[in-house]
């Protein structure tokens, strides 16, 4: 029964998505019962496995492919992490789509795919073998495909083309980097560290690079981001579920993976390849928030803010002290709460008020007092405000930049706080302290947008004020750093 | 009667009874030819697993007085590949071929001949000897001639004889490689001729022999009769045409190299061979990418495909040593030999229900279909799973081993030019993917049936599945697989 | 020079002979009548490797009429195609190879 | 001495085949090409196949080389008889620099070759087993019946290919060309006096096919032949693709040997086996069956597929 689970978890998502398919576009009741339904019995299956886990149970299954293509789920403390968040933020997103979408069309195709997403999102981190872990990521980026296309206009393609033509370069030179380390070590377990002494350093680190540029690409590290802001066009659903849900934390949660069980921290540090990676995710950290800066429409600031942001996780994983790696794995979860939140807001202001750029926002506080709440919530956290989430990431990253004797990240920390504060203040001001043009129509009388959006606000709220218990997410983090990264 | 004469009796006497019977009960006799043979197939196939392999001298002759032929696990996964891939082409047949639309010459002349390629199909890939080999890829050469030209229109009768041309030639050149293996060990069966003395002229014989079958493959540089001909057969020839027909000279080539005659195989031969498969993947590729009829595209990606094919022969035994596979260059060729039947058929049975219901196949006339007709561009998107190599497909699974292999072996040229190959597919099958996708109202069109809709996908369904459910057809290729396919040539 | 040497030489050459017309002529049924050139020549040389040994073996003798059968069913099939396409084009020769695209 | 002959008749041979491929015009080629083919069989006849050299004769020079005038009469008709011209001697020389290595190989090939003992010793004890007596017919329809088998198939496929040629529009008419016969000319008393001749020749050629050089595919051709003659001297009007009984006569001997084939598995005795008893009378059935498709079958080829002009 136990080894079931993972399975069963993977079928809540994927049952609802095969039916979804098929469902004629009239049939809403059944499509949501459907679509909420696996969401939640998804959720309650990782709560039942969540104590479980915590009592140090693990869960494994293998289904057998061809020999040597090692379909293994598994579920150990780092993929119950990432499986929680993305299935609670799913919840959440469903809610909000539902609502989002009321009558329009194509609703079948979208929501097929939409848990067709997630089940890739969850067989990610479900995977134990480097092989289902390519299966899933390659699923999860043909899956995003029809959502980034999904109103099938020009501007739409051309945003999923572009999405696509980073995508699957990425994914080759991915394949051939496995393919490459599979081919003197034999299939890679996360379970059972690879022995990689067969393999020559020079190889090693090209491999390194090549798993970096193929995973990264959906981390949207600088120079592979570029499709990220494209997607901006997609529906506000899909928006979150890109920036917070699922790709771009793949994307982040396959940099762990591969820093930590293909080639583990000491291999990392061997190879001199953990200061090139921390450099790089700095890069790209100041990098997008300068561009963020530039930005007059809120969907494009918020996605250079995931760039940045994203590469927090990133640059927690290359520094390797205790700190950096409780700070990025807690990052993970962090940053999903706070840009779903944000994600959410932009997309009630476009649906409600009709507002896409920043000199929309003005006066908007006070005429949608929950949005714009939320919506601070979401953006003070971002900037690392006291007490809420995306302080506790900053400082435990600082913290652990310091133990690795690399005092130079707090200098890009600090770089990076200013210009958070710099990109997102403007837009507090604008929604609190201006005064609104007097044509804007706004009301937020959609409790099924605004109940899920409070939701995830509260969750970034509250991820900070706990962050000592031992529930939260750095309390988790801490738990999977210690038990199976530091020892 | 076993199965195994079943596969190859009954699609004949289904041709032979559509060629006598008038109108109605001959399409009746067909149906029933294909529902049979459909059943034989998977029964031999059954039988192989669970009883090994069935031999059978025909006439009880034994070579090298008689001709043999036996069902190892190639040979039943391409039979039932054909099985699956004819039986939907049937399907589809039966209402785009219909007489009222087509007329009735087509609607005549269409069931015989397929059931033919059918049993041609089978036949070459049952039989042991090579003479008779001979005679059944003639037969398929004929039979893919004639559904070729069916369409009767000047490009296609020009493509027929470009087709009918490399074809002849291909295959006269492989008699003379029969001729001289005949000449030097009086045999023909392959069971015969594994144990034989290796002869001065068997090198020469395995050159003719190997050209002969790239000719007929369609392999660069023998590629140019393959787009014309494949693009301008009705969909439902095309998909055999371009998902089973190369197939079957394919695995002539590789019993000749893997079972007859791995001594002759040297290193310059081998990295020839792959260097034309090499240059197939990458000009079929490049040029599916400039054409601007769906059909074309298709069937520029088959002759990018069977380049991958070709990749196996330096590859083999690469690594096994290493590997907790045996011979995964081998199987990772049949796998994909498998996989892209599957997919391309589907992809052709896909584009012929657009071109029905708009007329054309150029790709701007694609616009809308995703939303008109979603099962079909499901269908053709799965396909473009398999075909650029993605997981979870079978193309996936056949990529992974090849690419393995070649690193393994030290020959990470063949590994990059698969990926770069996967690219470029993905790259010109995209085009048609974006326009179906595109918005376009398509309400005043008459649209095919759902159930018609639904072949093509169950079809790319089962090249997905060969990915999800590999261990199975892995296990049965390792039936009676050479030894050679594990130590390498 | 024994009867079979010579008759194995005659057939070489007319493969030899047959190709070069196979891919010279322009006009299609000059084509055709050069493929049953080939075919004729192997199965020369065939018979010649069968009549080697003295006692004349009866194998390459079926294989040769088989041969010559299928392909007389192969001209037929092109001759057909060959008129056929003329009909339609007007020409008996292929249109020039246009490249690939 | 019989070298020199021999030597003469290869010369002969090469010359004629050098002109079919070099010489001009397409009609001379053809007409070369049947020379060829009558000196072939002769040469047959030298490497003590007789069965080939009839084989050769009837199917390789006569059929094929009817189908070649006809072929050109229609090329004619539409004035696509005219040979574009050649390309330059330069452009041809790789091509024919590899045709003659192709030739050099085989040439090589054949001193190369070794010899193996031949008959094979197993062909040896099979044949009096076979239940007839000409080996090669044994090979053919015992020992090798799968190839012939298919080989009959070969033809059909053939034949429904080139239907496949006809246009739409005249699918339903009469095969061939219309063919208008002066009454009391030399072609309509020829077309009296041959059939009974021919029939006779083709009949004879079958029974004795048993024992002696000869066979399906030989008689049937001059059948077939008769059957042309016929229709060319207007005694038999071509069918039609609609009619029933002429369609089973082209699928009776292909279907008769399969049956035979079948019933051979369902008894046990294997696939195609025919029991030694009665493998004799039954090969004999066979290729009666054969031989009257095989007529129909090269008949048909010959007239071609329907075409324009039987409606009036």
């Amino acid at each position: 029964m136990t080894g079931l689970l993972p399975i069963l978890i993977l079928l809540t998502s994927l049952v609802p998505a095969a039916i979804t398919f098929f469902l004629a576009q009239e049939s809403y009741r059944l499509r949501n019962a459907l679509n909420l339904g696996g969401a939640l019995m998804k959720v309650g299956l990782i709560v039942v496995m969540l104590f479980a886990v915590a009592g140090g149970a693990s869960y494994e299954t293998d289904i057998a492919l061809a020999p040597g293509l090692v379909l293994l789920l598994r579920i150990d403390a780092l993929a119950l992490l990432f499986v929680s968040l993305s299935a609670s933020l799913w919840l959440l997103t469903t809610i909000y789509a539902i609502a989002y979408f009321g009558k329009k069309a194509e609703q079948s195709r979208f929501f097929g795919f939409f848990s067709l997403c997630v089940f890739a999102t969850t067989g990610i981190a479900l995977s134990g073998s480097l092989i289902s872990f390519f299966m899933f990521f390659e699923l999860l980026t043909l899956s995003t495909w029809p959502l980034v296309a999904h109103k099938q206009n020009a501007a739409s393609l051309k945003a999923a083309r572009s999405y696509l033509s980073y995508a699957l370069p990425c994914s080759t030179v991915l394949l051939v980097a496995i393919v490459w380390l599979e081919s003197s070590t034999g299939p890679i377990l996360f379970t059972d560290p690879p022995d990689l002494s067969g393999v020559d350093p020079v190889s090693l680190r090209v491999i390194f690079a090549l798993f970096i540029i193929g995973v990264g690409m959906k981390a949207a590290i600088v120079p592979l981001h570029g499709w990220l802001p494209a997607a901006m066009v997609a529906p506000a659903p899909v928006s979150a579920l890109l920036h917070a849900v699922a790709v771009v934390k793949a994307g982040a949660f396959g940099v762990i993976r591969v820093v930590y069980d293909v080639f583990g921290v000491d291999r990392v540090e061997e190879l001199g390849v953990g200061v090139p990676l921390a450099a790089l995710a700095s890069v790209t950290i100041i990098w997008g928030s300068l561009r963020a800066l530039q930005q007059t429409e809120i969907k494009k600031r918020l996605a250079y803010s995931t760039i940045s942001q994203v590469s927090y996780i990133l640059l927690g994983a290359a520094l390797a002290s205790p700190f950096a790696v409780v700070g990025g794995l807690a990052h993970l979860v962090h940053q999903g709460l706070m840009k779903i939140t944000l994600f959410f807001c932009a997309g009630i202001y476009d649906e409600r008020a009709g507002v896409r750029s920043i000199e929309g926002l003005n006066g908007l506080g006070w005429r949608m007092p929950w949005t714009s709440t939320c919506f601070s919530l979401g953006a003070l956290g971002m900037i690392g405000l006291p007490p809420i989430a995306g302080f506790v990431s900053k400082i435990y990253l600082g913290i652990g930049g310091l133990q690795a004797d690399a005092a130079w990240v707090l200098w890009v920390l600090g770089a990076s706080t200013l210009l958070n504060a710099a990109y997102f203040l403007p837009l507090l001001y604008r929604l609190w302290y201006c005064e609104a043009a007097p044509d804007v129509e706004a009301d937020e009388t959609a409790p099924a947008l605004v109940a899920p959006t409070v939701a995830a606000a509260l969750a970034a709220l509250l991820a900070g004020l706990l962050a000592a218990s031992e529930i939260s997410p750095l309390g988790w983090a801490t738990l999977i750093a210690e038990r199976d990264y530091l020892q | 009667m076993s199965a195994l004469v079943a596969v190859l009796v009954a699609p004949l006497i289904g041709a032979l009874s559509a060629v006598a019977l008038p109108g109605r009960s001959g399409r009746i006799a067909a149906w029933v030819a294909i529902v049979t043979t459909l059943a034989a197939a998977v029964a031999l196939a059954a039988s192989v697993i669970s009883q090994g392999m069935p031999r059978l001298a025909v006439g009880s002759w034994e070579p090298p007085v008689g001709i043999v032929l036996e069902a190892d696990g190639l040979s039943i996964a391409m039979i039932v590949m054909t099985a699956l891939v004819m039986t939907a082409a049937a399907l589809t047949a039966r209402h785009m071929l219909a007489g009222d639309t087509k007329g009735p010459r087509i609607a005549f002349g269409f069931w015989p001949l397929m059931l033919l390629l059918w049993a041609a199909l089978n036949a070459v890939f049952l039989s042991r000897d090579l003479f008779n080999l001979y005679v059944g890829i003639e037969l398929l050469s004929l039979a893919a001639i004639g559904l070729v030209a069916i369409e009767g229109k000047p490009e296609a009768l020009a493509a027929a004889i470009r087709y009918m041309i490399f074809a002849l030639a291909g295959s006269l050149l492989y008699l003379a490689g029969v001729v001289l293996v005949y000449g030097a060990h009086g045999a023909l069966d392959i069971g015969v001729l594994v144990g034989r003395e290796p002869a001065e002229t068997d090198g020469l014989a395995l050159a003719l022999m190997t050209v002969g079958l790239m000719s007929k493959t369609a392999l660069f540089p023998f590629h140019v009769w393959l787009p014309p001909a494949h693009g301008g057969a009705p969909a439902p020839a095309s998909a055999m045409l371009s998902a089973l027909v190369p197939k079957a000279s394919y695995v002539i080539l590789l019993r000749l190299w893997f079972d007859v005659m791995p001594d002759q195989a040297t290193d310059a031969a081998l990295t020839l061979v792959a260097t034309f498969g090499a240059a197939a993947v990458l000009w079929g590729s490049l040029a599916a990418l400039v054409q601007s009829r769906v059909k074309l595209i298709v069937a520029y990606s088959t002759v990018a495909q069977i380049g991958y094919l070709f990749l196996v022969f330096p590859l083999a035994g690469g690594g096994s040593e290493d590997q907790p596979w045996a011979a995964g260059a081998w199987n990772g060729a049949v796998f994909l030999a498998l996989s892209h039947g599957l997919a391309k058929a589907a992809m052709f049975l896909a584009v012929g229900q657009w071109m029905k219901v708009r007329g054309s196949d150029c790709l701007d006339e694609m616009e809308g279909l995703a939303t008109a007709m979603p099962m079909t561009a499901f269908a053709f998107a799965l396909s473009s799973i398999t075909i650029v190599g993605l997981p979870p497909s079978g193309g996936f699974t056949a990529k992974y081993l090849v690419m393995t292999s070649a690193f393994a072996a030290g020959q990470w040229v063949w590994a990059l030019v698969m990926a770069c190959g996967g690219l470029l597919a993905a790259a010109y099958l995209y085009r048609p993917m974006a326009m179906v996708f595109r918005r376009a109202d398509l309400s005043a069109f008459r649209l095919p049936s759902r159930a018609q809709q639904a072949v093509p996908l169950a079809l790319a369904g089962a090249a997905i599945i060969l990915g999800i459910a590999s261990s199975g057809p892995f296990e049965t290729l390792a039936i009676g697989r050479p030894q050679t396919a594990e130590a390498g040539l | 020079m024994t009867g079979p040497t010579l008759y194995a030489l005659t057939g070489a050459a007319l493969v030899g002979i047959g190709f070069f017309g196979l891919i010279s002529a322009q006009h299609l049924l000059r084509r055709v009548v050069a493929f049953n050139l080939i075919g004729s020549g192997l199965f020369v040389f065939l018979g010649a490797a069968g009549a080697r040994s003295g006692a004349s073996d009866p194998i390459p003798q079926a294989l040769i009429i088989t041969g010559i059968v299928v392909a007389l069913s192969a001209s037929a099939l092109a001759i057909g195609l060959v008129v056929a396409h003329a009909r339609a084009s007007g020409r008996p020769t292929l249109p020039e190879e246009d490249g690939e695209a | 001495m019989t070298l020199v002959l021999d030597l003469t008749l290869c010369a002969l041979i090469l010359a004629v085949a050098l002109a079919t491929v070099l010489g001009g015009g397409v009609f001379r080629a053809i007409v070369f090409f049947i020379v060829y083919g009558l000196l072939l069989s002769v040469a047959w006849v030298r490497l003590d196949a007789v069965d080939v050299a009839l084989a050769e004769a009837a199917i390789g020079a006569g059929l094929t080389g009817v189908l070649f005038l006809s072929a050109f009469g229609k090329l004619s008709r539409i004035g696509a008889e005219a040979e574009p011209p050649a390309a330059g001697i330069r452009a041809l020389l790789p091509a024919a620099l590899a045709c003659a290595g192709l030739t050099g190989a085989l040439a090589w090939a054949w001193f190369a070759l070794p010899v193996p003992e031949r008959p094979a010793p197993d062909l040896a004890t099979a044949l009096p087993r076979a239940g007839i007596e000409n080996p090669v017919t044994a090979v053919l329809l015992n020992f090798r019946a799968w190839d012939t088998l298919l080989e009959s198939i070969v033809l059909l496929a053939a034949l429904i290919g080139v239907w496949m040629l006809a246009r739409d529009e005249d699918w339903h008419d009469r095969f061939g060309l219309p063919q208008h016969v002066r009454p009391g000319g030399v072609m309509a008393n020829f077309g009296r006096l041959l059939p009974p001749v021919g029939v006779l020749v083709g009949v004879y050629l079958v029974y004795v096919g048993a024992d002696r050089p000869g066979g399906a595919f030989q008689g049937g051709t001059v059948l077939a032949a008769v059957g042309l003659v016929a229709a060319l001297a207007g005694l038999l009007r071509p069918p039609r693709v609609t009619q029933i009984v002429w369609r089973m006569g082209l699928v009776a001997g292909p279907l008769v040997f399969l049956i035979a084939g079948i019933v051979g598995a369902i008894l046990g005795a294997g696939f195609l086996t025919l029991p030694e008893p009665i493998a004799g009378s039954a090969i004999f059935v066979i290729e009666i069956a054969l031989v009257a498709s095989i007529a129909v079958t090269l008949a048909f080829l010959v007239i071609g597929p329907p075409e324009q002009g039987h409606r009036e």
